[in-house]
Parts: structure tokens; C-alpha cells; sequence
């Protein structure tokens, strides 16, 4: 099957397009999950433990996590450094393979893929990473890059590979004219828009956004973040977004996981995580948060009303 | 610590078997029977078998090795009756075409050989390290320049040109040195000095021009590091700084590598010895690859091979002591 | 519509500054062509290349040199020595002049320049020859070790450590003076390499664990590449500039070697010159005739020079780093 | 605007139109132009902006450690004093001692060869003349005290990479502390720690200041934490002063449109926005 980079918008269940703040509470009905991950642990050995004939100490990275993501939905996985949220995240994308636990992905066990059937699953599953020069290949040219996804999985770009980075590259909103560009050439939020290019190339279902906006300037965040929230809006996709930072979270995600040595602590609906914490370390994650006095934001909010007022015509909305 | 200790030593000692039983294995396959040529001139096949015999050259390879490895630890005697002859404790084999044992012949040597290396060792050291840490101060200077090129010259530079350069110079026009001679350093201390001079030289050049490139490298690395703005930050003395926080970081990674190639030395020797016509265990070497006696050629091999091994294992060990961060892992 | 980076997207911040956002744009690849650009208005690389070219060139005309020159390097000249001087080569500076125009071997009256050019054949041949295998073995092996890791890894790397850990030079004597004389030239050739080449898997094993880090390694992964299409496509192009480093630093030692092991009696045969094997047979007569080592050991050194001053220069315009 | 502001006499860090430029193929580049800063004494000053924005060059501009190729114009005084006209042995004085710094990675800020206590005594040693071991020790022991490490009698004696991130910073903050500083420089001092740890670095810092009246001047890029630390604050974007005033002020009226776009782009945690709004968004998309 040959892809478009619009053609996915089709595959979207009825009713399941992301609500957006203040229809929350009227929660859909729970469709069946896209993803399930079930008990997943994953060891890994230390260092320098055991010797010739002795098997090494081993060191538990992630411990019974069990999720699931709705299509159409964003589960956030938030928890500080060690938590254990990447190493969730590279289990569910099948970058590792779990000690135990198992991954389904609609309705299919996934855990123990290979060959094609592992490629089909490639093509529905694909990864945003955090670091967008690291994540891209320096010797390759954006459409190289770009295509990489359809040629390792021995398919042909639509329309030819050229054509096709161009569609992608306008999409995320980058000059379709630099297609022969290198990543070194494009900066830090422009790299990041190549490696969401790479990302839709296939068609995804899941993405998985490990810290994708974490190492961005506060500006290219919010642009990134728009550009995601309205990719999600045109395509339909779920989102498995990994990050630290819970005010990126509050943005982005409809349910909330939270992550804590290995384990998820709390996980729920965004607003009641956010607003009614129930467990500890949550609260305690949340408290931590610098944050700026809710007084001065309303005093400025105000006046950016009454500006917006005087001034015409208002400003332009932002990726309409 | 002690537990990384056993299990390095016992990696060594793994290490050392490998390498005797590679290299015995080579010699075994390629080299021409030996009872040939203890045989000598007039020979006749049932002699050459009867002298096989003797030296246990008929049984199977394992037998054979296993006999040397126990010569290596306690010591063997060659052949049987009245030709017998003994060899002592480390025996690293027997040189029929000198009537001598390989150990024996190679403690005659070894003080020269030790001379040479030291004394380069310590030359190039001093040279490397001093012209790398100017070099790394005085960056980008003309200073920089000269010492950059004299170093690609240093490093490309055959020793045995550079020997026989030196030679011609030194000796035959200027007649500034004499001809070295492995004059011992008790008989006449200046004497000594002007017989090893240039073989120190020699040897040192490539060795010094390396260190200069690795220390001059090292440093400007390490006056990168953040801790350097910290330590300048504080309002350290620029002494301090440099002493405390550039020069240790620095030259750590210098001491290790000093302390492989002080260990691979034998190699280099062997060159620079053969030149200058100075009788250490590297010309040893030589001349026996030139009379084909293997005995003498294995034996010199393994020592140098030992040295290698045991080398690393020092370095190591070292690394722990003036590394904190290895010293806790470990 | 324009699309245009915003201006605070623009700018980069300078070395050592920066935030959160630490994200320096990588320094753009080098590409052969601005790496070409950037040498040759190094003068050092443009000298060195150029000796490096003259003496391919003889390597590679020898027989054509030699027919204008006049002398074949195995001819004999007795009328240019003087048997009563135990043949010393007759006229100054070593016999040099238009009928040798680098003298003549003493004893034996054979044309210098002749031995030189043919002696340029040999040691390219073998240096390159061994620079070659020793690039297939250390790229291969590195690339196995630094991808794959644990047990393969393991492997490879304890042979390494074996290989490097061994006294080669003496060895490499050793091995060669029990081996029959027959092909000297291949044997060096295969005996150089198997001891040259975890020098260079070292460094690549080390890059590419390094560059198998980086997530575009997990980016093709997670795209469905293979073992080989991830090692092939996305890493080996990440190695190129430190492999044509290495391997530009690799040569003179190989030439090094070569004319060692033949200086030393074990390498090139005679009567087949090679460079160092005529430094060798210079040795008793260099207080008489300083022009019969002088020439050869020239010739050496600047080939070896120039080797490391291109392979320095190309690393400094690539800037790897890590290579010693 | 700024100009009613700018430079009374009394300031205790008093940085005129100081400038940092680095030279490139076709001339100069100013990576800080004409920047002008003033602090009271016990006071607190924000300096906020994006990567580029030159803000941790000027925090070295004023400590005199810029990298030797920068060129630096302008005037830094601290307590009347005018740093830019001393010599290099005079500023060792001010540096550690009047000023101290901490960085924004503590492992690479701290010698891995040496215990944490010898750095920190170390500091102490260069500015105190004629003190012994003992006494430095003791002092060491007591600013690790002081910055909350448990069993700091013990662990003065470990290594830097035996301390976890927060701790490490902990320790930067004892040692920049244990000369008793009128003015500490933050640069980002808590950007590459987690969440929990750079809360309790920040109550750290308040409690400092509460109780020893140092002044501070917090680098950073992120405009959460200038806003419960700071009490002035400056915008700046590419090497340049945009706005400058009271925390409050700047927070809940900014006048100048980069600093609102900013604002507007700082994601919630108590709200989600409809759209995050990206700093020049009237300028078309990156």
C-alpha cells in the first residue's frame, strides 16, 4: 500500500477528534484501547556486577507498568530522570524488548513480533525523539531522512520521494525548498519539524513523543506543541507523550500517567490529576513547579484583553 | 580493590598462557627442526631421530608445550646421560648453537638493554612533556608552530636515519662522540654518558615528539573543562589553577601511556641496538634471527610479550590510585 | 506564503552559552569538497601531497624512468668503482653525476636513482597494500564490535587486546625470519596488517557505539531498518571523514614498518631494492660513502613526513579528535 | 523607561553599557551590546532570556572570566568599585570572595580529582590569609552544613561523583558561600536538575538570602523561577535589554511586545491554553 501523507485522516473513529479544554467532563464512551501495555517490566544488568560465572546484579528500570491509549487520545508520561518513562516508552515503541509484560496494539500482540509483521507495526508505530539534531542522521539531506521509514520497510514513496518530502515538509510547516538540505542547516524548532516530518511519513496511529519538546527555547515549545495539538487535530492520531515537564503536559495530554521508580504511581483523567492529586509523589511533583503568581497572570491576561480591544484588527490566531 | 586485583592478576596470568602457546605454536609450526641443527655437519637420519628422542621432539605438540610451561615454572633439563644439560628455574629454552641457556644469555644483556631504555625514558619524557605543556601555553604562537613541526619531523623520522645521521655528524665529522660502546656506568660515569648519549637519543625521538602532541592535546582540553572557570572563578592563583586543575587532569592520561610504552620497549631497542652495535637483548634478537637459532628468538619474544602484559596490568593498577572515579567503581 | 525561521529561531548561541536550550546545531559535516577547499591553502598539505604524487608517480612509471635514465637497478657498473678502493664508487659525492645521477651502490656499482624508484614501487606497494586490508579488517571488526556489542564484542575485543598486547615488532621478525623467503612482499603485507589493524577498529568500534547512541540510530530502528541497513546506511557515512583520517595517518607507519622489517634483514629481498633494505647495506659504508644512506634515507623520511603532515592537516580540517 | 532607573550612584552592582563581542571572519559581532544593569545591596536581580540572548557571557563579563578571544567595552562597578579598571590580580581578590559563581552543570563545574572538601577549603585558603587545615576543614564542613548536606563531616571527604545532581549543586553553592560573598551569580543554577531537587535548590537560595542578605543575580531562561526569586528583573534578546523593572511589574504589565509574546508562550501548569502563542507570531512560522 503506497501512503499519502493526508490519507490517515480516513482511519479516525467517529467521535474520536481530541476535546479540547471545557467538554472534558463529558467524557466519551472508552473505545477500545489502540494500545495496551500490560504488566511490562524491564531489567537491565549493572555494570561491572558479576564475573566469569556468576550472573550480574540486574537493575529494574521499569516495574509492572501497565497502560493503555485510546485512538484519537494523548496519555502523558510524566516523572522525573530514572522514573523509568523512556525506558516505558522504547518498550511500547518495541526499540526494547520487555523481561516480561506484554505490548498489544489494536488488538494484536506485539510483544513478540518480527519480520513483516514487526514492519507492519513500524508502520503504525513511530517515534518523535528530544534531541532533533541528535535524532536525524548529519550526513543525510532532509528527504533523505524523511523517506528513510518507507524504504526500510520496502515501500515507495507516492508521487515520488521528492514530491512526497515536499507535501510533508509544507505540512509541518517547514520551505518546501530545502529538501536537499542537512540537518545542521535548519535550526533547533526547524530540525524538530524534520523529525515530526519522519514521523507522519508512514501514516502512524501511535506516536510516541519522548521529551520531544523538552530540549526546545520556551518560544519553539509553544510552536512545536501547536503544531503537534493540530497534527493530532487533522490526522487523528494518539499521542504517548513523554515528558517532564508537567505544564508541556497540561498543554498537550488528555490522561496523565505518572512515573516514579520504575512504577506508575497515578495515573487519570488530565484535569484531575492536575487539579486533585491523589497520590504523594504527584503532589509533591506538582508543588515543585515553579510557577508565576496566578495574580500578575490575571492582571496581565487583563490588560492583554483590553489591548486586544483597542487595537484592531486583534491578533491573528495562532495555526488556524 | 583487592577483589579487582585477583581478578586482573588472574586475566594476566590467562593473558601470558595465551601468548606462550600462541607463540610456541608458531615457532612449532614454522621453525626448522631443531635436532638438525644439534646435530651439526655430518648427520645422519638415525642420529637426527636419536636426538630427537633425546629431546622429547618426537611427542605429540601438547607434551612438548606442557614440558616447556614446566621448565617456564621449575626449571628442565635437556636430553638425557651425559649430554644432559640443565636448565634453571624461568627457562625459556636452551640455545644449542651457543651452549647456553635463553635466560641465562638474556641476564648477560639486559643491563645495556635497561640502560638504553631507561635513560630514553626518562629523555623523552622530559622533552615530551615539557615541549607539549609549552606548546598547549603558547598555543597558536610561533612558539606552537616550531614545536608542531619539530614534532611531525620527530615522529616521521626512522631511528635508524636518525642513527646513522647522528653517527655521521656526531662521530665521524665532528668526532664530538665516540663510537657507543657499552661502557658500564661504574667504570666512568662521563664516559658512560657520552657512550649512551646518542643511543638515548634515538630511541627517545619518536617517543618524545608522541608525548609532546599527547600532552599539548590533553591540556587544551582540559583548560576547556568547566571546573577550570570554576577554579578561576573562585579567584585561585593562576599557579594554583594550573598546578591543581589543569596539570593533574592533564597528565594523567600521559602516565598511562607512559607506562605501555616503557613496557613495549624491547621492540624499539631492538633497532636502535642493532644500529649502534650495542649488545643488549634486542641486537641478541637480531643476530639470532640472522644464525636462525629459535630458541633464543622465542625466548626474546616471550620476555617482551611478559613485559607487555604485566605492563597493562601495572597501568591498571596505577589508574586506580590516581583516578578517584575508577578508584570507587573499582 | 514565506516561511521564514523567526528571528529568535535564527540566531545561535555562542560557544558556551546557552540555557536550557542547549542545542548547538551540530558543525556541519565536512564535505569533500570544502574539506579540498580548506587544504589546499594549507601549504603544508599542498608540499606533502605533491611528494606524495612524485613518488607515486615514480612507483608507477619505474620501468619508463629507468629507460631515460639509463640504468636498470640491477645492473652492474664495475667501470664506475674503484676496485683498488675496495669499490668505492669513483668521483665525489658518491659517483653522482650524468651518467648516475645519484651514484652508485659501493661494491657492487649499481645506479642509485634506478633502486630508488624501483625501491618507491616496493615500499608503496606493499604500504598500500597493507593499508588496504588493514581498512577492510578494522572497519569491519569495528563496526561488528561497536554495533552489535556483548558477546560478539567481547570476542573481537579480547582478540584485539591480544593483538596489541604483543610485542609486534618482534614478532612480526620472528614470524618472518622462520618463513620461507618465497612471496616477501605479500607476507609482509599480510603480516603488517594482522597486527595493524585494532589500531583502527579501536577508534571505529569507539564511534560507532558512540553514533549508535545518538537516537537517528533509534529513529531508523523504529522504522523497520535492519542490522545492516542501520550499519551501512545510517553509520558507516558518519565514519567516513574519521576512517580517511586514520588511514592517511596509517600509511607512514606502515612504510615505517616495512622499511624496518627490510633494514633489518627480514623484509624485501634482495636483490629486489627497497628503501630501507638499501639503508641497511649503507650501514658499513656510511663514514666513506654518506650519499648511499643519505639518498635513500631521504626519501624515506619525506614520504613518511609528508603522509603525517596530510593525514594531521586532514584531521585538523575534519577535526575528529579523538585520534592520537 | 529605563532610564529613570538606571544607575544611582548607591547601586551595589552597577554594569554600564557593558558590551562583549567576539570576532568573526568580517569583523565583530556583539553578543552583548550596550547592556546596563544595577543591583542594591541584599538585593535580587533576574536576567532572563532564550539561548542566544547573551545572558551567561554577561555574568562572565562581569566576573572578568570571558574567553581570551572576546573583547569587552563598558563599565562593571561593585560597591563603587569599577571591576574593568583593575588588574587581573586585584579582580582574584573580588572573584570568590566579594562575587562568587555557581554554575549550571555542577559534576563538570567540580574537579574530579579532588574531594569536595579540598575544593571548597581551596576557595576559602586563596582569600584568607594564613589560615590552617584545620580551620579551612572546619569552615568546609560548616558550608556544607549550612546548605543542608546530611553528614557533612563524612562526606566533605567524598568525591564529586559520589553526590547525586541536586547535592552537587548543594556542594557549588557551599563553596561559593564559604568565602561569605556579598553578591552570588546564578547561572542557571537549577536548569539540569529535576523538577523536586530545583525546588529545594530555590528554597535554598531564599533561605541564604533571607539569612545572610546576599545579593544574587539568577541567570536563567526560565521565567517561572525569576518570578519567585527574583525581585528586578531584565529581559534580554540577542545580547540586548528589552525591558527591565520589578518582578511584578514586568509580570503582570510588560510593555514591550517580546517579553508579552514570551509570556504568552510559557506553557501553564494551572490552565491549558487555547493556543500556545510563539513569541512573533506576527512574523510567520518557524
Amino acid at each position: 500500500m503506497t501512503q499519502t501523507p493526508t490519507s490517515s485522516a480516513t482511519r479516525t473513529a467517529p467521535g474520536a477528534g481530541t476535546e479540547r479544554a471545557g467538554q472534558r467532563s463529558e467524557r466519551r464512551p472508552a473505545p477500545a484501547p489502540l494500545l495496551r501495555a500490560d504488566h511490562l517490566v524491564k531489567e537491565f544488568p549493572v555494570a561491572g556486577s558479576g564475573g566469569l560465572v556468576s550472573r550480574g546484579r540486574s537493575f529494574r528500570a521499569v516495574d509492572d507498568v501497565s497502560l493503555t491509549v485510546a485512538p484519537g487520545e494523548t496519555l502523558a508520561l510524566v516523572g522525573e530522570s530514572g522514573s523509568g518513562k523512556s525506558t516505558t516508552a522504547r518498550l511500547v515503541a518495541r526499540l526494547l524488548d520487555p523481561t516480561s509484560g506484554s505490548v498489544t496494539f489494536d488488538g494484536e500482540d506485539v510483544t513478540a513480533l518480527s519480520g513483516r509483521a514487526l514492519h507492519a507495526f513500524r508502520s503504525e508505530v513511530q517515534v518523535v525523539f528530544q534531541d532533533p539534531y541528535s535524532s536525524l542522521n548529519p550526513r543525510h539531506t532532509v528527504e533523505r531522512i524523511v523517506t528513510a521509514p518507507l524504504v526500510y520497510q520496502g515501500r515507495r514513496p507516492s508521487g515520488g520521494s521528492r514530491a512526497f518530502t515536499q507535501a510533508l515538509m509544507e505540512r509541518v510547516g517547514l520551505d518546501p525548498m530545502q529538501w536537499q538540505r542537512h540537518p545542521a542547516q535548519f535550526s533547533g524548532g526547524q530540525a524538530q519539524r524534520i523529525g515530526i516530518a519522519r514521523a507522519l511519513a508512514v501514516g502512524p496511529r501511535l506516536v510516541v513523543c519522548d521529551e520531544a519538546v523538552s530540549a526546545l527555547d520556551v518560544s519553539v515549545q509553544a510552536q512545536i506543541i501547536n503544531l503537534l495539538r493540530d497534527l493530532q487535530r487533522e490526522e487523528g492520531f494518539s499521542y504517548l507523550f513523554i515528558a517532564h515537564d508537567l505544564a508541556v503536559v497540561r498543554q498537550i495530554a488528555n490522561r496523565v500517567a505518572v512515573m516514579c521508580g520504575g512504577r506508575v504511581v497515578e495515573e487519570g483523567d488530565r484535569d484531575t490529576v492536575f487539579e486533585s492529586p491523589r497520590h504523594e509523589y504527584t503532589r509533591t511533583l506538582l508543588a515543585a513547579v515553579p510557577r508565576i503568581r496566578p495574580e500578575w497572570e490575571a492582571a496581565r491576561r487583563a490588560r492583554a484583553t483590553e489591548r486586544a480591544a483597542s487595537t484592531h484588527p486583534p491578533h491573528p490566531a495562532e495555526g488556524a | 580493590m583487592p577483589r579487582y586485583l585477583v581478578g586482573r592478576l588472574a586475566a594476566m596470568v590467562g593473558v601470558l598462557l595465551l601468548v606462550c602457546l600462541f607463540t610456541y605454536a608458531v615457532f612449532f609450526l614454522l621453525s626448522p627442526d631443531p635436532a638438525v641443527q644439534v646435530c651439526g655437519k655430518n648427520c645422519t637420519p638415525e642420529r637426527i631421530d636419536q636426538i630427537r628422542a633425546n629431546l622429547g621432539l618426537d611427542r605429540p605438540f601438547w607434551t612438548q608445550f606442557l614440558t616447556f610451561l614446566g621448565g617456564l615454572v621449575a626449571g628442565r633439563t635437556y636430553g638425557e646421560g651425559a649430554g644432559a644439560v640443565e636448565c634453571a628455574a624461568p627457562c625459556l629454552g636452551y640455545s644449542f648453537q651457543s651452549s647456553q641457556s635463553v635466560t641465562d644469555m638474556i641476564g648477560q644483556r639486559l643491563p645495556v638493554s635497561a640502560t638504553i631504555a631507561v635513560g630514553a625514558a626518562v629523555l623523552w619524557l622530559l622533552v615530551g612533556v615539557v615541549s607539549g605543556l609549552v606548546g598547549a601555553v603558547k598555543q597558536g604562537t610561533w612558539v606552537d608552530r616550531v614545536l608542531t613541526g619539530l614534532t611531525l619531523g620527530g615522529l616521521s623520522i626512522p631511528n635508524y636515519v636518525l642513527a646513522l645521521v647522528l653517527q655521521y655528524v656526531l662521530v665521524v665529522q665532528l668526532q664530538w662522540l665516540p663510537f657507543p660502546q657499552a661502557v658500564p656506568f661504574g667504570e666512568d660515569p662521563g664516559r658512560w654518558f657520552l657512550n649512551f648519549v646518542m643511543p638515548w637519543i634515538v630511541l627517545a625521538v619518536g617517543y618524545a615528539a608522541a608525548y609532546t602532541r599527547l600532552t599539548r592535546a590533553n591540556v587544551i582540553d582540559t583548560l576547556q573543562e568547566n571546573f577550570l572557570r570554576t577554579a578561576r572563578a573562585k579567584g585561585l592563583a593562576p599557579r594554583l589553577v594550573w598546578r591543581r586543575h589543569a596539570l593533574r587532569p592533564a597528565l594523567t592520561p600521559v602516565v598511562t601511556v607512559f607506562g605501555m610504552d616503557f613496557a613495549g620497549l624491547l621492540g624499539g631497542a631492538l633497532i636502535t641496538e642493532t644500529v649502534f652495535g650495542l649488545n643488549g637483548v634486542g641486537k641478541m634478537a637480531a643476530d639470532s634471527i640472522a644464525k636462525n637459532d629459535q630458541p633464543v628468538i622465542m625466548g626474546v619474544t616471550l620476555l617482551a610479550a611478559f613485559f607487555v602484559v604485566v605492563g597493562n596490568v601495572v597501568v591498571d593498577v596505577v589508574y586506580t590510585v590516581i583516578d578517584p572515579r575508577v578508584r570507587v567503581a573499582a | 506564503m514565506t516561511i521564514a525561521p523567526t528571528e529568535l529561531e535564527r540566531e545561535r548561541p555562542p560557544a558556551g552559552a546557552g540555557g536550557a536550550a542547549d542545542l548547538a546545531a551540530p558543525p556541519l559535516q565536512p564535505s569533500g569538497g570544502r574539506v579540498l577547499r580548506a587544504l589546499r591553502h594549507d601549504v603544508g598539505a599542498v608540499l606533502s601531497a605533491s611528494y606524495i604524487g612524485l613518488v607515486v608517480l615514480m612507483a608507477v612509471l619505474a620501468p619508463l624512468i629507468v629507460t631515460v635514465s639509463g640504468w636498470s637497478p640491477y645492473e652492474f657498473d664495475q667501470s664506475a668503482i674503484d676496485p683498488n678502493l675496495g669499490g668505492v664508487p669513483v668521483g665525489a659525492w658518491g659517483g653522482m653525476g650524468g651518467t648516475h645521477w645519484f651514484g652508485v651502490e659501493p661494491g657492487s656499482g649499481r645506479d642509485i636513482f634506478a633502486r630508488i624508484v624501483y625501491g618507491a614501487r616496493v615500499s608503496m606497494t606493499i604500504a598500500l597494500a597493507a593499508t588496504a586490508l588493514t581498512t577492510v579488517l578494522g572497519v569491519t571488526f569495528g563496526l561488528l564490535a561497536g554495533y552489535f556489542g556483548g558477546r560478539v564484542d567481547q570476542v573481537i575485543s579480547r582478540v584485539m587486546d591480544f593483538l596489541m598486547a604483543f610485542p609486534a615488532l618482534i614478532f612480526m621478525i620472528a614470524v618472518l625470519s622462520a618463513l620461507p623467503a618465497g612471496n616477501r612482499s605479500a607476507l609482509l603485507v599480510v603480516v603488517i596488517s594482522v597486527f595493524g589493524w585494532p589500531y583502527l577498529a579501536r577508534i571505529v568500534r569507539g564511534q560507532t557505539m558512540s553514533i549508535a547512541r545518538r537516537e537517528f540510530v533509534e529513529a531508523a530502528q523504529a522504522s523497520g531498518a535492519s542490522g545492516a541497513a542501520v550499519v551501512f546506511r545510517e553509520i558507516l557515512p558518519n565514519l567516513r571523514s574519521t576512517i580517511i583520517v586514520m588511514v592517511t595517518l596509517a600509511v607512514p607507519g606502515y612504510i615505517g614498518t616495512e622499511a624496518g622489517l627490510s633494514f633489518l634483514g627480514v623484509g624485501v629481498v634482495p636483490p629486489e631494492p627497497s628503501w630501507g633494505q638499501m639503508i641497511a647495506s649503507s650501514v658499513t659504508w656510511y663514514s666513506v660513502v654518506p650519499t648511499y644512506f643519505a639518498i635513500p634515507g631521504l626519501f624515506l623520511f619525506l614520504l613518511v613526513l609528508s603522509f603525517t603532515v596530510l593525514g594531521d592537516r586532514l584531521r585538523a580540517v575534519i577535526d575528529i579528535g579523538e585520534a592520537r | 523607561m529605563s532610564a529613570t532607573q538606571r544607575t544611582d550612584a548607591s547601586a551595589f552592582l552597577d554594569v554600564r553599557d557593558l558590551t562583549v563581542s567576539f570576532p568573526t571572519s568580517t569583523g565583530h559581532t556583539d553578543v552583548v551590546s550596550h547592556l546596563d544593569l544595577t543591583l542594591d545591596a541584599g538585593g535580587a536581580l533576574g536576567v532572563v532570556g532564550e539561548s542566544g540572548s547573551g545572558k551567561s557571557l554577561t555574568s562572565l563579563a562581569i566576573m572578568g572570566l570571558l574567553p581570551p578571544s572576546a573583547k569587552r567595552a563598558g563599565r562593571v562597578l561593585l560597591g563603587g568599585d569599577d571591576l574593568t579598571a583593575m588588574s587581573e590580580p586585584q579582580l582574584r581578590r573580588i572573584r570568590g570572595d566579594r562575587v562568587a559563581m555557581v554554575f549550571q552543570d555542577p559534576l563538570s563545574s567540580l574537579n574530579p580529582y579532588y574531594t569536595v572538601g579540598a575544593q571548597i577549603e581551596e576557595a576559602y585558603c586563596s582569600h584568607r590569609r594564613g589560615v590552617t587545615r584545620r580551620q579551612a576543614r572546619t569552615v568546609a564542613v560548616a558550608a556544607m552544613e549550612r546548605v543542608h548536606i546530611k553528614d557533612a563531616a563524612r562526606r566533605v571527604d567524598d568525591y564529586p561523583h559520589q553526590f547525586s545532581g541536586g547535592m552537587r549543586q548543594r556542594v557549588m553553592i557551599a563553596m561559593a558561600l564559604s568565602t561569605e560573598p556579598e553578591l552570588l551569580i546564578a547561572d542557571e543554577p537549577t536548569t539540569a536538575l529535576d523538577v523536586t531537587v530545583q525546588a529545594q535548590i530555590l528554597d535554598l537560595l531564599q533561605e541564604i538570602r533571607r539569612d545572610t542578605g546576599l545579593a544574587l543575580v539568577l541567570i536563567t531562561h526560565d521565567l517561572a523561577v525569576v518570578s519567585e526569586l527574583a525581585e528586578q528583573v531584565v529581559v534580554m534578546r540577542r545580547g540586548e535589554c528589552v525591558e527591565r523593572g520589578p518582578v511584578e511589574a514586568i509580570f503582570s504589565d510588560p510593555q514591550h511586545a517580546y517579553t508579552r509574546d514570551l509570556l504568552d508562550a510559557v506553557p501553564r501548569i494551572d490552565d491549558e491554553i487555547a493556543a500556545l502563542r510563539p513569541v512573533g507570531a506576527t512574523g510567520g512560522r518557524a
